[in-house]
């Protein structure tokens, strides 16, 4: 047992295997852990493609990789520290982003023949024997065999007994990376509580993997990484969908509205379905409709009711909702379209992040027909932006897109959560009932051009609304010309004047002016964050600014890129937002584009920055 | 005639009248449109409906401008989509009464899906489908009810398809209340929709419309004097499938087949006629089959009437169900502890 | 078994394992689909057919993937539509074998309209969906055809819906052809595919299949060995309804209600049992419905087979009839005679 | 009778009454009858909405606008010098449009104490005895009246006689414009062949018209147009859908490929089903669908299967086909989807025109997600643009997008129209049968990034395609970051490259340099044409170009636009072109934008002009 400890800024651990494996709990289990020590941090997980391939082979691989350490993190990280591999077809696919000199730790038992074999080696060549992983620091360890040996007494089946060998490496860690294992029991305690042979078998594997650790000779160091400078306060960690689901609950409490969430299953959207289902104690009402056109109809219809109609999806359910959104901007509704963007076109990357929808939310409907769309820039932030979004929506009468991506969906970050009482509430004011004399105008407006939300049921406002272009204040069908114009007008005058209720444009890390501005949306936050701090450190005349607000912008927006001698847009696409600003502002930004289903890595983001420096 | 009927004993607090807008009323002049709309009107005036608490919700087409000639909340939706609307708006409010109109173009082509899966969930809505066999607002093409071979702009030399057969597609759908009517019988039109609106569930009325300008005479068989009584059988409950001028003809099985009998002649007696239960699942979809063309010989006559009731939970009731239920499991939601969740840390 | 079934007498051309492709099947393991793309296989090469001419079209789900696996021409499409790619891709060429790849929710959820009117146009696609009452792709949430009350992710507390019973949607939607089987029966799998490949028109087969990550044994009790004798009902036209373990339960009509009797019991004498008929339209109707619980007790057995088949024309044969009969009529499309029309003037 | 002839250049006339009334027949035979003059024309029918409304009201009017001269024409005017009014309503909702001092030919029948409220004069109120017309040329008929005396003797029913009074009309317009009737006498010949009293019926009624016009005295003059100075040639009156029809089935007979029509009905999009149906004698096959998803999908299918798959629609079926564009860009396959565009968003203004749906059709697609698009400058011009987007889509492997709008699909204007054997033929290859040793490689690429269109049936080239992203070449589903991004840029290079097949900008009028460049598209061609010539003719420097190709832009366009210090884009809309042109270019283009569901007037946009010059 080694004495000495040594003191590391931050870590990147990959855990890989195969999906029957476990790597998304193992992954999860550390990651709560490493919370309680302090550290910041950030995770990532990397699900195989949707349908289960057979076990052991390269499309089977599930991945889960987490970032943590002393500094502020915004990212899981480019290329890893460590990567456990659970077998063949795990170091494989993963082997390209482990760093130079890094650590593996491989399961042998997953190197068997069959294994080698399954995960496309060629024949007779095994890379732990045939030097190819030299240069690495691996250590080979008999896992599923370990495992079973520590569960020789025990009375489960075989196949129950191997399920337990992720907790093998889960004890392993604890040990590298001197943790306290307390609350991991204690948590298997309440998982298994009711199986007694289960939790024992868990519990004797986890403590075998850090004994292991403990006596072994092979290692020479274990690791301590200090807790992060966190601003003080209560923690919890958090992933994007859960945090949108909780934000919409939140949005629901705080407007005295009940939530109705009308969806289709679609990868990667659905967790916000499944996390809203289990809150009816809020008053939340999920409908699983047959299809995405069903759904967002069924969330106008209950904004129609006066509920909070809100809908989710990803890019193709998106383009199908396409007709309705247009139909609730003509009619003023409410309405909240949660865009979970992934790799397009079509089907596209179903599992893997794209920030490629936005064009689509802005243009995609037939006519003059402009929402806003605000977009979401971290797991934690959905949080936000779905309050957001529904206050814009019932304040303003209008459908609101709101973008998240697969990366913020599945990401997980350390959140200082807010107590329910400092969230600010929802105002929202219904009609009054009408006297019945003078006629009910539905649609006059207020001096921010909105009508009024008239909720069937009211007494004396009943009226018709519908997707013909209306009459201004009456809402009677009109096919009178100037009308139409001014009507026109008026929608996006509406639409216009948000940016009056929104914040300024702020820079998030360095000088307001300077030689680059480096302008972000969405999911790239992370990256821009931690490559832009570590370049002020360095002295370089580097900003950056992220969007939340993608329509309107906010209205300094131009004020704030006109201090800087060149505004730098890297996105996950071919240049959308870039698109947007060139259009708005003819201004000639610099892009950084990266199309491939994948976050963009600091190193990458470094070298653009430094390319126009 | 039940125009004065009383549905609580008290006078009706509203007449047909106050459910007119002022809104002009443009359909063509003679289209069967018309009737419908005067007889929705009297039925909730009969019914004492507050107009505040009824919203009529419809797609696009002729027939789906219906709501702007309601004065009572309403909204023209898209086409097609109206079941998915109405179904969104019965879920936040359950004590509106919800209608929903639509056509055999927006209900049964672009619209067939969302009407399949209402009436399968089974809300409280009541739906009404104006059939005219063509679609009228685009001036005129066939549509999913039409007969075969017909000659319309979009099929100069006839069109292909089989036409859809409400009833059957209905049944096929698991609906939980079934119903055929038509524009030219107020009177029946209106018992229908009494029956529509006391239904619990998805109510599914058929209503044969007729579109004078694009389609005139559709439903002539069955709507004019002449040969009304030998191409319908109106439907009662508990009661023998008799129909014809004289009512002297009934149908009854004959090896499992439907059969045209001639009461009182040689092999047909009342006592073996086809006893009509709309409550019986395997006869309404029998009964849903009854679709010979009448200008054939020997055909069974058209359905007319209750064809299938059953009561079954309602998608509302249930779902606000399980509102409660959660609460009275889980408690009151509690914002701090949902954003909480379970496992917390505190830097300090 | 009719693996080595000869379809005219010479020794097929191809092998089933010729109708496999290089990619590697990515089904999780155990999933029914692997024994249905098996009999798949099989059939093709039993049929004589060559893989030039096969055509297989899915939409989005597990069951969809089908098309990466079948060494022909394949698409796999967008959620729901492949009834409408396959509908244009006959008509683009009517000689192709068109097979069509659906499941539950790609069949009945978002596609249920298209489904509906491929059926009643009746074009010839063999239409084939694997319902697993469940979404399998995205994960285990439930379906149009699970069950009432069932606990998935989306629906922690039951789900609400009652279940589309696809017989009596297909019945509904006048298909010619309607049939059921089972991914763990091969032999009578593959007798249906047989007789889906031999019906002209639209044939549509749903298969039961077994999800066993998301749904594992929905139906064992019709494909285990212990409860499928009582749980199935296997189809013959012209013979009477008998199952049972003993095939001594037979079902007739009494009182126009389907009842189950003990054969040589009381009651029970196989004279007296419904003979099947499968051109039969209310006896299917009727067949369709045989939907009950296995569960519960005293319930009617599951129909597996073919419960309706008839010919009707095909919609791509009288397209292309209208097509000859055009240049029959007006002569072969003069471009000039068209681009002239029928009134010009000459400037000079 | 008066012996003078007043000679004219041009006049416009508007034919007005119910919808029962017949004034488009009206409208088509004094059209047709003009052609043969030698006037150059252009006419639009203003159809009331959807749903013919009672007869007698204002909703009821049906309008036929045409204006012809002896000088080229390129706008059915406007204002009109002349309006026939058959009824109040039809005075009622025209008026406002009749030139100062212009001339009201009015059905006195018309105005009756029913008729006049129908119009909602107010009470008592009737403008044929108020003096609200003074200051117009009023000339007073008891159309109705003399229709029914003149056919006293007919054995036709009242109503059946009363739908003559049009040909009244029209005899009266023949000797006003000192016309030959011969030609319409014959085509009712033909057209009533069958009905002898009907036939006769209406040709007395025509003379009677003509008669009146010569015997009557309260006429001071004739007037005559002469012919426009129009390039020798065989001519013919063709409208947009028609002109797009004809398109169609020429690339059909011009590729030797079947043209397959899926669409579900639109206005006023359905005359393209309903010509192409009539044309299954040219092996064209149309297939009305469920919906305009089903419409979509099923061409796709038709493509796949080798034919030309075609698609039409307006605005909100647009949108519903975005996911199955998406798919057909991803798949790499033929397609055209011709979009008649109509006044938005949501159902809008079903009848009237606008060109609203631009940014829809570049962007409107989940995912990066390029396609060409291409747009018809006039009726005539939608046979080229029909040919050429099928040429685009069969020899790029591509969807196209082919915007034509309301106002071009139902506008009429002579057409030079050109022999069958002058067309291009559309070369075609599909990928030749395989040897079944090679694999055949379905997404292999020429050099113009296009890969080869292998039909189903084909010997030895069975594969499969999908909406999931393809690895290059084999088309095999690849998951791979590095792929994703290669066949991204490559489809976008791939629509890119098209610019490179096409023509390059021209200047329609003016000099290739100057002070305004009028920058349009679409249906703005007409009204651009006539006031840029207008102001070229006064000396003034003003130049007009006119996109077709609206992705890729034409090469030079830039170049082009450079020449000009000030670019002014009039749109009807709220400035879709100009933000893609500001986009691309930074240009600070000028706008004129008019939502109001009519074209541009001339007045409106020469005024814009003079603004900037
Ligand atoms: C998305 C969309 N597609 C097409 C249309 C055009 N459209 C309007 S109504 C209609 C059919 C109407 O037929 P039906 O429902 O039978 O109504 P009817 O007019 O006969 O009462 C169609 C095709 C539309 N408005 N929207
Ligand atoms: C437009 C669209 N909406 C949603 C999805 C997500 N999705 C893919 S498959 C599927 C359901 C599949 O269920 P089923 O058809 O029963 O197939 P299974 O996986 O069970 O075989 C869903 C909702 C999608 N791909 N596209
Ligand atoms: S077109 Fe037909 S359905 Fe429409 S309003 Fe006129 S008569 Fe009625
Ligand atoms: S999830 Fe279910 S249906 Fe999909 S492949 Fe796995 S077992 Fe089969
Ligand atoms: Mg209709
Ligand atoms: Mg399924």
């Amino acid at each position: 047992m080694s004495e000495a400890k040594t003191l590391l800024e931050d870590v990147t651990i990959k855990f890989a295997g195969d999906s029957g494996d476990g790597m998304q709990l193992t992954g999860g289990l550390f990651t709560n852990n490493t919370a309680l020590t302090g550290s910041d941090l950030s995770t990532f997980p990397d699900f195989p493609a949707e349908i289960r391939a057979p076990a052991g082979t390269l499309p089977g691989v599930s991945g889960f990789q987490i970032h943590f350490g002393s500094t502020e993190i915004f990212t899981p990280g480019d290329h890893f520290d460590v990567l456990v591999a659970m077998n063949s077809a795990a170091l494989k696919s993963n082997l390209s982003r482990l760093k130079e000199g890094g650590t593996i730790i491989v399961n042998t038992d997953g190197f068997d023949k069959k294994n080698l074999r399954l995960a496309k080696y060629e024949d007779g060549a095994n890379p732990l024997e045939d030097g190819s992983l030299d240069g690495y620091e691996v250590y080979e360890m008999a896992i599923t065999k370990m495992t079973r040996e520590c569960l020789a007494e025990s009375d489960l089946g075989m196949k129950e007994k191997d399920r337990c060998k992720n907790m093998f490496v889960l004890g392993f860690l604890y040990w590298r990376y001197d943790r306290n294992m307390q609350e991991t029991l204690d948590w298997l305690a309440s998982k298994f509580g009711k199986k007694p042979s289960v939790l024992t078998a868990n519990e004797s594997v986890l403590k075998a993997g850090y004994h292991y650790g403990e006596t072994t000779e092979t290692f020479s160091s274990q690791f301590e990484i200090q807790a992060a400078p966190l601003a003080k306060g209560t923690y919890r960690g958090i992933m994007g969908n859960e945090a949108l689901v909780m934000g919409l609950v939140a949005a629901g409490q705080k407007s005295g509205l009940p939530i109705f969430y009308g969806s289709y299953p679609i990868t990667p959207a659905s967790d916000i379905l499944h996390g809203l289902a289990a809150h009816k104690n809020f008053g939340v009402k999920t409908f699983q409709a047959e299809d995405e056109i069903a759904a967002v109809c069924a969330a106008i219809g209950a904004s129609y009711g006066g509920n909070i109609g809100v809908t989710g999806t990803s890019g193709p359910g998106l383009a199908l909702k396409a007709e309705a959104v247009g139909l609730a901007m003509i009619l003023e509704i409410p309405l909240v379209i949660c865009n979970v963007q992934r790799g397009g076109p079509s089907t596209g990357l179903p599992t893997k992040t794209e920030q490629s929808d936005l064009l689509q939310a802005m243009y995609g409907r037939n006519g003059e027909s402009p929402v806003p769309v605000i977009a979401a820039a971290s797991p934690s932030d959905c949080f936000h932006v779905a309050i957001e979004a529904c206050r814009l929506a019932v304040q303003h009468m209008t459908p609101v897109v709101l973008l998240s991506d697969g990366y913020i969906a599945n990401g997980m970050e350390p959140w200082r959560f807010p107590k329910a009482a400092d969230i600010e509430p929802i105002e929202v004011n219904f009609a009054p009932p009408g006297d019945g004399e003078a006629p009910f105008l539905p649609y006059l407006r207020d001096e921010n051009h909105v009508r009024a939300w008239a909720k069937p049921g009211t007494a004396g406002l009943a009226h018709r609304i519908g997707g013909l272009e209306k009459e201004a204040n009456t809402g009677n069908v009109s096919y009178d010309p100037a009308n139409h114009e001014y009507m026109t007008k008026i929608r996006q005058a509406k639409v216009d004047k948000i940016a009056e209720f929104v914040p300024e444009q702020e820079i998030e890390t360095g000088a307001s002016s300077g030689k680059v501005l480096v302008l972000g949306w969405g999911s790239t936050y992370g990256v821009i964050q931690s490559v832009v701090r570590n370049l002020v450190a360095q002295g370089e005349s580097v900003s950056h600014a992220h969007l939340r607000y993608l329509n309107p912008f906010p209205k300094n927006l131009e004020a704030v890129m006109g201090q800087f001698e060149k505004v730098l847009v890297p996105e996950i696409n071919n240049g959308q937002l870039s698109k947007l600003i060139r259009e708005k502002y003819l201004l000639n930004v610099y892009q950084y584009n990266k199309i491939q289903g994948v976050p963009i890595a600091k190193s990458e983001l470094e070298h653009a920055i430094r390319d126009i420096l | 005639m039940s125009t004065e009927l009383k549905t609580n004993g008290q006078a009706p607090a509203l007449k047909a009248k106050d459910f007119a807008t002022d809104q002009d009323v443009r359909w063509c002049p003679g289209c069967g449109d018309y009737s419908i709309l005067k007889q929705v009107q009297s039925v909730m005036a009969e019914l004492g409906l507050n107009k505040d608490e009824v919203v009529v919700i419809s797609g696009i087409g002729c027939s789906s401008r219906f709501p702007y000639y309601m004065e009572t909340y309403g909204m023209h939706s898209i086409h097609g989509r109206a079941p998915a609307f109405a179904s969104g708006l019965k879920l936040s409010n359950p004590d509106l009464s919800v209608w929903m109109i639509t056509g055999d173009g927006d209900g049964f082509s672009i619209g067939g899906n969302h009407l399949l899966h209402v009436l399968r969930r089974n809300l409280d809505i009541n739906l009404l489908v104006f059939n005219n066999q063509i679609y009228g607002l685009t001036k005129g093409q066939y549509s999913p009810t039409s007969e075969v071979n017909k000659k319309t702009k979009s099929t100069p030399m006839g069109s292909l398809d089989h036409p859809i057969n409400p009833g059957a597609f209905a049944m096929g759908a698991d609906a939980s209340f079934v119903a055929r009517s038509m524009d030219r019988d107020p009177k029946h039109l209106k018992s229908m929709l009494h029956r529509a609106n006391a239904h619990r569930g998805t109510s599914f009325v058929e209503i044969y419309q007729n579109c004078n300008i694009f389609n005139d005479g559709a439903f002539f068989a069955f709507t004019e004097k002449a040969s009304k009584p030998d191409n319908c059988l109106f439907l009662e409950h508990g009661q023998p499938l008799v129909f014809g001028t004289e009512r002297n003809k009934g149908i009854r099985l004959k090896d499992l087949r439907p059969q045209v009998v001639e009461i009182g002649q040689d092999e047909g007696s009342v006592s073996d006629l086809w006893i009509h239960d709309e409550k019986d699942v395997f006869k309404a979809s029998m009964l849903a089959r009854f679709f010979d063309d009448p200008r054939e010989a020997g055909t069974l006559p058209r359905p007319f009437g209750v064809m299938y009731a059953v009561d079954r939970p309602t998608y509302n009731d249930q779902l606000f169900d399980q509102l409660d239920e959660a609460v009275t499991k889980m408690g009151e939601g509690d914002l701090d502890a949902l954003i909480a969740g379970s496992r917390t840390w505190t830097i300090d």
